[in-house]
């Protein structure tokens, strides 16, 4: 009944599997859309946030969809500055998870200030100074240029490009992009810093106080830098997720297996980075304020030193060698998990620079603090995940998300290697969300 | 945000980010200027022109 | 025309236009927020013209000095009055409070009648005629029967107008029973009997002290005055006083204290004697005031004799090489004065004994009567009123004894034993009683039984300006005025070495329908007529009160105070007066056996202290909001009161921190949370008193338990006073 | 950037759809509508926004300023005095009124009423205050009128010589009065004493060049006029 | 225009805090309360939901008994100057400017109309002296009669912490200003807490004049951030060079010694006038 929306080209699944999952979708969305009003109206008092810890779980989910979201500038840049053209192939997959993070994120952010009606006095009576300033004014810019980006690819829809207007505005947008890209690449460049920089020039706060370039502290670049190399991580995961949903080949694996290598060696240097400034902050900067090292890692197991050493080893270098080494970049199995663990790796990163900066004494009789979200927290962070589920689910019945589509899943005449490929499309669905989109899955094949 | 405003200030601070914002927004609005007017023109020349 | 959708695409978007080009969006966006900033919901605090009015606190003993800041007509702050010889502009954490109970939801608005059961909450309001009627004919009927005795009345203190008229009312109705609550005045006054042979009170002029020994006395835990033992302490900083704090527990007091000897519970009256004995021993005591004002030395020595520093080494818990060493520091010091306490000393008198042997110590260097030391301060006598004229029933009744025994045989040292009363039950128990300005049903050590013998009260009447514990089960409240809507006289004891006389006055008009008790009091008496009517021939009060005061109301009025700067003591030198240090009852109270704590320690194992926090309001007066926020979480978390376990304890017990347990005492249990604590001695058990009131307001009724409800009395053998400092416990899981 | 070959499909399927629509809506009315829209949102904006945002009220009663400003001797400050801590005692009390109006002076309406409505019975009068400023604001009347020796006229215009009271209005959403924020709605003013935003004191207070305590603006800090 | 700015001299208004006469007795902590509209709520045992401009904090020096030790060590707000006057912790984080350091009072400012409540200045203070309203603000009925107009009270979802009282500095400026003077003397302006505190404990005052006490108690260093020169007076977390105008004196080396942290086998003092840069 929808089929004059559908891209030419390619097959969908039927609408009562595609509704069966936008309503569970959209259930939890519900869920988390009374959680949310219920915070806007009743106040921050509905969460377990309390005056030691200020910033909590949303705060890590705004930080950690931001990071993730990172794929949506790092391949623009690469696609449209360095004229990497196999990217083609992946960017409005990587600017669709973008925009989906992004306004997720301001959407958190509006939920999480006290007072939401005044939310806009971040702009209008900026602060110049602080980091938080910085990162509301370059996210809602560079939101704006992933809704430019993202706009081209919604008049793409079938019934749309009708128009002529819509046409000829997609296309001349698409022609421009490059100038969007670059303009997003320097708004990205400086949101994600100053979102490290956010934790970074705390220094009243010894265990996220950085040093740095003039007011940039070390964590500025290095969250950058990490959002760059995890970021399209976050996109070849989602999309490998999105294939064995589907159960389709979507991308070809020279353009996975290229954003991955380059994804490999920004980890690999991130890394290298990275453990550079935690010696320096560990051996430098923190005795100086008078502590040890191990003392940030010494009252509980949930903040022990095992944090350190799988936000770095096993999240770091382990996925970065994984993905520049060639056999094991190859290998679907290993990729995967690769790719996993880099997404995992920055989510522990930005969890640990907010949650437990909160947590760390300063002074020297003050305690240790612990948190548990409530369920308003958890709906309300639960939300841009089926939000983003939503999004995704009409997007890629709608757009012509992946140009690979209709050349990698000729709709006839079968081949064998098609059937393969959609077999393995049922394994997928473990978590709610992948559920959801597990019920669009068999009508791919 | 804007010279008008209370916090406004005259230093190195606001211009360099203010300038780099401002920038960047011109350059968003430029372009999506520049795309809408020539979607307009190309409309009115009939359809789709450039293929 | 076609309105099709491109058209209405078009209209919108011009209408999208024209808006941003108009006041509309841009000025809902700033009026919403500006509306944010004016929450209706939120007050705004009217201005007006600020100005201060001085009137005296009466929330403790300690009568400070406070100006009460106003704005028009309301009352917005309290701070300490600068010029005020008690308190010299601070102000205490419960006095800075006072406009929470000024506005605060427990006033009671008008009298009130019980319509239920008693306790149950059900009450209606009377006018003031009909409730003073009432209680009036129920005091007829009383002395009806010829039995004026039976109506009995409890007060916080005899002291002042109010008090006096209370007393004259029970004088001419005839009957003997008037009770004040206890406290360590009580003892110091006691032994001041026997030792002195007068009747008067005891002050301390401990600015002037430089080595101050204290057995227990909670001295910045809220004990006399305590703004000014808060002054004089900051001031034997300056001077490089030395403070010994003798107490289990490291309080406020002893953690402030240049040292603290933590001894056993219980065991001060022993150390007393034996750095008695030391002194007397090394002969390092003032022979000059020994030997010159004091008798029968030789019958203290007799007595010291036993009280070796090994002896009480054994008791205490200390090395004998540290008793001798701080009898003999105490010795030599030149301005030394030792104190006897137990914490605030507001909820018992405690051992005589004790009291005596500390008072001993003094007398012993000394320190009686002189500069830095321990003063012996007149009564006020400025009450003047001629006797009133007393009918046959009254004169039977008057001749009748008191019913807690007060004053006669055994019990000759105390003036008022409402714990034997109340508590034990000894004693015929009132046909009438009433309750003003204390509340016995919450404050009174072994509560259970308390509240039992209050049930067998046909009639209680509270006058209570708060629905406490008492009022909420009382017959009849007629609810005073609050400090701060009425005028009366304060004279401030609470170990002031000089005499001090207050004003309270009003600083706000009445809030609810509530009356000045001394109106009452005179209201009252009318109503029973005869010779009480005729006992109180004043207007009003105020017109009593200006009369009684006629010399000192000028300067009253004017200063907020009356005080005499010049006063010192009586010097030996001029007297006749003797210190007498043994002999007859006084050898009974310092041979009474110690006070061994209720209970069988095989079964008990712990011992249960109470002790008293300046941040937690444990008498009359139920803490304020504002108090119990500050109340620490290693007090008070949720609803739960924290026991202080030492850890060695806790371990031996195996309760951990934050652990709910059970708290059992032979008289009561109750469940409580672990804190563990090394400023508690290992064995022995800290519950603070003034939580788990079961009246009051919703910030402060269910907040931990009343640890009355766990402690129960022992009487002292000599005197009756309570001295029961603690009980046998021990902890359950729940 | 989806492959353009599909685009060129799609469009070619169905060119005649799209010129026909196109053709059929006609321009002028496109733009007509865009006028429409314009227009009516601009009239909104603009005229009726303002009437519907602010409610009017009246005084209890009128006042005639010139009238008491020609009687008394210390102009203002007659009235609208300082107290001796400095503070400024702004709206007189029924208390100093009653000095003169315990009986009626003179023939007006207004005043019979004071008298009677409020005099008799000792009742403040419950006078709706145009320049109310809201309870963040700390302003000192004394720093203003003793320091910077300013004019009342500077901050409240031609009040004091007035002969009758304005309606008082106030914004519905804010409580403000009107005069806050000024008559102008787009808030452009004239005069000094048009409008009484945080920005209007700012304006002042530059131009007097005086204050430069604040790390962050270089401006006055906020705690000067800010409680 | 700026000459009649620097023709006064700004003020640096700091504290000092006996720790050895302070009590712990709270009453600074009610008075604030009482002077400054601080709500309560029915259960305010969990101290990290309780607003307390002014906290007394409890510190022992983890001994066993009876050897234990306990001091009170009262905390208001800091009021850091920061490494260049003006860059405390959260005034430098604010976004919306909300909070400010005044140069001529060097007191750190808090607008609650202006904050929206990102609580990012909280997460910056490491002193905690920073409070977030949870809740709208409740004052059981009748209680509102007692709110002071000089300080207006917060709304929900903003922040506040102490103000070192700055309404009182606002109404002794405009005695002043009708009296024709424009300086203050030292005991028209003083903090509630000050003036409550039984045990005289906090002395309140311009750290820049030296008639005044706390100038002479604490000797500041004024060229090197107002470090105290007096031995037995310190800051705490000098090391995170803060620079606050809360100063804090005792005579006993572990409550010294308590105000900052110390690496495993260090020494108080060796590092404790460097900072970092």
């Amino acid at each position: 009944m929808d089929s004059a929306l559908i891209p030419e080209g390619v097959k969908r699944c039927p609408t009562w599997k595609f509704l069966l999952a936008l309503a569970i979708a959209g259930a939890v969305l519900l869920w988390g859309v009374v959680a949310m009003l219920m915070v806007w109206f009743k106040g921050l008092n509905q969460t377990n946030m309390n005056d030691y810890y200020g910033f909590a779980l949303w705060i890590w989910a705004d930080l950690a969809f931001i990071a993730l979201g990172g794929g949506a500038f790092f391949t623009g840049l690469l696609r449209y500055i360095f004229g990497i053209k196999e990217l083609k192939n992946i960017i409005n997959y990587a600017v669709l998870i973008g925009f989906i993070c992004y306004s997720s994120a301001l959407l958190i952010l509006a939920i999480d200030i006290g007072q939401p009606l005044r939310g806009w006095f971040i702009f209008w009576h900026a602060n110049v100074h602080s980091m938080l300033t910085e990162v509301a004014f370059c996210l809602s810019c560079y939101f704006a240029v992933l809704c430019i980006e993202y706009l081209p690819l919604v008049l793409e829809n079938r019934q749309l490009d009708k128009v002529p207007f819509f046409h000829n505005l997609s296309h001349n947008m698409h022609e421009t992009m490059a100038v969007f890209a670059a303009t997003g690449a320097f708004l990205s460049f400086f949101h994600q810093g100053s979102l490290g920089g956010v934790a970074g020039v705390l220094f009243g706060r010894p265990f996220a106080f950085r040093t740095g370039i003039n007011i940039w502290p070390w964590t500025f670049f290095l969250f950058t830098w990490s959002a760059a190399a995890y970021g399209p991580c976050f996109t070849l995961f989602i999309t490998w997720l999105t294939e064995k949903i589907t159960g389709k080949k979507l991308v070809k694996d020279n353009v996975v297996e290229l954003l991955a290598k380059i994804a490999g060696w920004m980890i690999i240097t991130y890394v290298v980075a990275k453990i550079i400034d935690t010696v320096y902050w560990a051996t430098v900067t923190a005795p100086s304020l008078g502590f040890k090292w191990t003392f940030f890692y010494s009252d509980n197991p949930l903040y022990g030193k095992w944090i350190l050493l799988t936000e770095i080893v096993l999240c770091g270098i382990v996925p970065g060698l994984l993905l520049i080494f060639g056999p094991t970049r190859r290998n679907p199995a290993a990729r995967v998990i690769a790719l996993l663990l880099g997404v995992l790796g920055v989510s522990l990163n930005r969890w640990v620079m907010v949650l437990q900066v909160m947590a760390v004494p300063v002074m020297s009789f003050d305690k240790w603090v612990l948190y548990y979200p409530s369920w308003q927290e958890v709906a309300t962070t639960l939300l841009p995940v089926a939000y983003g589920v939503i999004l995704i689910l009409i997007s890629y019945r709608y757009l012509p998300i992946f140009p690979q589509e209709p050349e990698l899943n000729p709709i006839a005449p079968y081949t064998p290697a098609n059937g393969a490929e959609a077999t393995a499309g049922g394994q997928a669905g473990d978590e709610s969300e992948t559920e959801a989109v597990g019920q669009a899955a068999p009508a791919g094949a | 945000m804007f010279p008008f405003c209370f916090e406004w200030v005259w230093d190195m601070g606001h211009l360099v980010f203010h300038g780099g914002l401002w920038y960047a927004l011109s350059i968003i609005g430029m372009g999506m200027t520049y795309c809408i007017i020539k979607a307009v023109i190309d409309t009115r020349r009939g359809g789709s022109s450039h293929h | 025309m076609k309105v099709d959708r491109r058209s209405f695409l078009s209209l919108l978007i011009g209408g999208a236009a024209g808006t941003a080009l108009s006041p509309l969006p841009w000025k809902l966006t700033d009026d919403l927020s500006i509306w944010t900033q004016n929450w209706p919901w939120t007050p705004v605090p009217p201005r007006g013209e600020s100005y201060y009015e001085t009137t005296t606190c009466t929330l403790c003993p300690g009568g400070c000095g406070i100006k009460v800041r106003k704005i028009d007509q309301r009352c917005v702050k309290i701070e300490g009055a600068d010029e005020h010889p008690v308190n010299k502009g601070g102000v205490c954490i419960l006095g800075l409070s006072g406009l929470q109970l000024l506005y605060g939801p427990t006033r009671i608005r008008t009298p009130l009648k019980r319509v239920g059961k008693r306790g149950e909450g059900k009450w209606e309001p009377v006018s003031w005629d009909q409730a003073l009627t009432r209680l009036a004919d129920k005091l007829k009927e009383v002395r009806a029967q010829g039995a004026p005795e039976k109506a009995a009345c409890l007060l916080d203190s005899s002291r002042g107008t109010v008090g006096h008229l209370f007393r004259r009312l029970m004088t001419v109705y005839g009957s003997p029973n008037f009770f004040t609550m206890p406290s360590v005045e009580d003892a110091y006054r006691a032994a001041l009997k026997l030792t002195q042979g007068i009747e008067a009170r005891v002050g301390f002029d401990l600015e002037n002290a430089d080595f101050v020994l204290s057995f227990g006395c909670g001295l910045l835990d809220g004990w006399g005055s305590p703004v000014r033992v808060f002054k004089a302490n900051s001031t034997w900083k300056e001077n490089h006083a030395t403070v010994v704090q003798i107490e289990p527990r490291l309080s406020n007091t002893a953690a402030k204290a240049d040292h603290w000897l933590a001894i056993k519970p219980g065991s001060e009256a022993e150390l007393a004697l034996a750095m008695a004995n030391v002194i007397v021993g090394r002969n390092l005591y003032r022979s000059e005031f020994v030997d010159g004002f004091c008798e029968n030395f030789q019958g203290l020595k007799r007595i010291l004799a036993l009280h070796t520093p090994e002896a009480a080494a054994a008791a205490t818990g200390l090395a004998p090489e540290v008793v001798v060493k701080w009898a003999v520091e105490f010795a030599r010091a030149s301005r030394p004065v030792a104190l006897y306490g137990r914490g605030q000393g507001r909820t018992a008198a405690g051992s005589l004994r004790q009291c005596m042997a500390v008072m001993l110590l003094n007398a012993l260097v000394g320190a009686v009567n002189r500069a830095g030391g321990m003063w012996t301060v007149p009564d006020y006598d400025y009450i003047g009123w001629e006797e009133p004229e007393l009918d046959e029933v009254a004169r039977a009744g008057l001749e009748r004894p008191r019913a807690d025994g007060a004053g006669s045989g055994k019990y000759t040292p105390a003036s008022s034993l409402v714990q034997r009363l109340l508590g034990s039950g000894a004693g015929q128990l009132p046909e009438v009683l009433m309750v003003a300005r204390c509340n016995p049903l919450y404050s009174l050590p072994e509560n259970g039984a308390v509240k039992d013998n209050f049930d067998k009260i046909p009639f209680v009447v509270s006058f209570s300006s708060f629905m406490d514990e008492t009022a909420a089960n009382a017959d009849l409240v007629l609810p005073e005025h609050v400090y701060l809507e009425r005028l009366e006289d304060v004279p401030v004891t609470a170990g002031l070495s000089c005499p001090v006389i207050g004003l309270c006055q009003p600083v706000t008009e009445p809030r609810w329908d509530t009356r000045s008790l001394g109106d009452v009091v005179i209201a009252l008496a009318r109503k029973i007529g005869d010779s009480a009517a005729a006992a109180f021939q004043w207007d009003d009060y105020e017109a009593c009160l200006k009369e009684t005061l006629e010399d000192k109301w000028d300067t009253l009025e004017e200063r907020g105070f009356w005080y005499d700067a010049e006063f010192r003591p009586p010097a030996w030198e001029d007297g006749e007066g003797k210190f007498r240090l043994a002999g007859g009852k006084l050898d009974e109270v310092l041979q009474a056996d110690e006070i061994v704590p209720a209970g069988d320690p095989a079964k008990f194992p712990l011992i249960l202290v109470p002790y008293d926090s300046i941040r937690l309001a444990h008498d009359y007066i139920g803490d304020p909001p504002f108090m119990i926020k500050a109340v620490g979480d290693d007090v008070l978390k949720g609803k739960d009161v924290c026991v202080q376990i030492n850890p060695a304890t806790a371990r031996k017990f195996a309760v951990s921190e934050g652990s709910i347990v059970q708290l059992i005492t032979p008289v009561g249990k109750a469940r409580v949370r672990v804190h563990l604590d090394e400023a508690v001695m290992p064995g022995v058990l800290y519950v603070p008193r003034g939580l788990g009131h079961t009246a009051y307001d919703a910030y402060l009724a269910g907040k931990g338990i009343n640890v009355n409800a766990l402690i129960g009395s022992l009487e002292d053998p000599a005197s009756g006073f309570d001295a029961a400092w603690g009980i046998r416990a021990k902890l359950a899981k729940v | 950037m989806s492959s353009q070959e599909d685009k060129v499909k799609t469009l070619s399927e169905t060119p005649a759809d799209c010129q026909a629509g196109q053709g059929s809506g006609g321009g002028p009315f496109i733009v007509l509508f865009f006028i429409i829209g314009f227009v009516a949102s601009l009239v909104v904006g603009w005229v009726i926004f303002p009437k519907v945002l602010y409610s009017q009220k009246s005084q209890p009663f009128d006042f005639n300023h010139r009238l008491h400003l020609e009687q008394v001797d210390d102009g203002c400050q007659s009235c609208h005095f300082f107290r001796e801590d400095g503070s400024f005692a702004g709206v007189p009390k029924l208390e100093q009124c009653i000095d003169c109006h315990e009986d009626v002076q003179g023939e007006s309406e207004d005043e019979a009423v004071f008298v009677e409505q409020y005099v008799a019975k000792e009742r403040e009068v419950p006078w709706l205050i145009y320049s109310r400023q809201p309870n963040c604001v700390f302003f000192p009347h004394a720093a203003h009128i003793f320091g910077a020796k300013l004019e009342c006229r500077t901050c409240h215009g031609d009040t004091g010589t007035s002969e009758s009271l304005k309606p008082y209005e106030e914004n519905r959403i804010t409580g403000y009065s009107r005069d806050i924020w000024g008559r102008n709605i787009a808030g452009f003013k004239s005069n000094t004493w048009d409008r009484m935003k945080m920005d209007d004191c700012a304006q002042c207070h530059e131009t007097a060049g005086i204050h430069d305590s604040s790390v962050q603006t270089g401006r006055d800090a906020c705690f000067v006029c800010h409680k | 225009m700026k000459q009649e700015q620097t023709q006064h001299r700004p003020k640096r208004y700091g504290m000092v805090i006996d720790l050895d006469k302070c009590t712990g007795c709270g009453s600074c902590m009610v008075a604030c309360m009482a002077e400054n509209n601080v709500s309560f709520k029915k259960d305010e045992s969990d101290k990290l939901l309780s607003i307390t401009w002014m906290r007394v904090y409890k510190i022992t020096n983890g001994k066993p008994f009876p050897d234990t030790d306990i001091c009170y060590i009262p905390r208001p707000c800091q009021h850091c100057a920061g490494q260049h006057e003006g860059h405390s912790p959260c005034v430098s984080v604010c976004p919306a400017t909300a909070t400010d350091y005044s140069r001529e009072t060097g007191i750190v400012s808090q607008i609650y109309t202006r904050c929206f409540g990102c609580r990012y200045c909280m997460a910056a203070c490491p002193y905690h002296a920073r409070y977030f309203n949870w809740w709208d603000p409740v004052w059981p009925d009748g209680m509102e009669k007692y709110l002071n107009p000089d300080v207006s009270p917060r709304m929900r979802g903003v922040v506040e912490k102490c103000s070192f009282c700055f309404q009182r500095y606002q109404a002794a400026k405009n005695k002043a200003y009708l009296e024709g003077r424009r300086e203050l003397e030292e005991d028209e302006y003083q903090t509630a807490c000050t003036q409550a505190c039984p045990a005289g404990a906090i002395v309140f005052g311009d750290l820049n004049n030296p008639d005044h006490l706390v100038h002479k108690m604490v000797d500041p260093d004024l060229k090197h951030g107002g470090r105290p020169r007096n031995p037995e007076v310190f800051r705490l977390l000098e090391r995170l060079g803060t620079n606050p105008k809360v100063y804090y004196k005792s005579g006993r080396q572990w409550v010294r010694k308590a105000g900052d942290n110390y690496l495993p086998g260090e020494k108080p003092g060796a590092d404790m006038h460097k900072s970092h840069s």
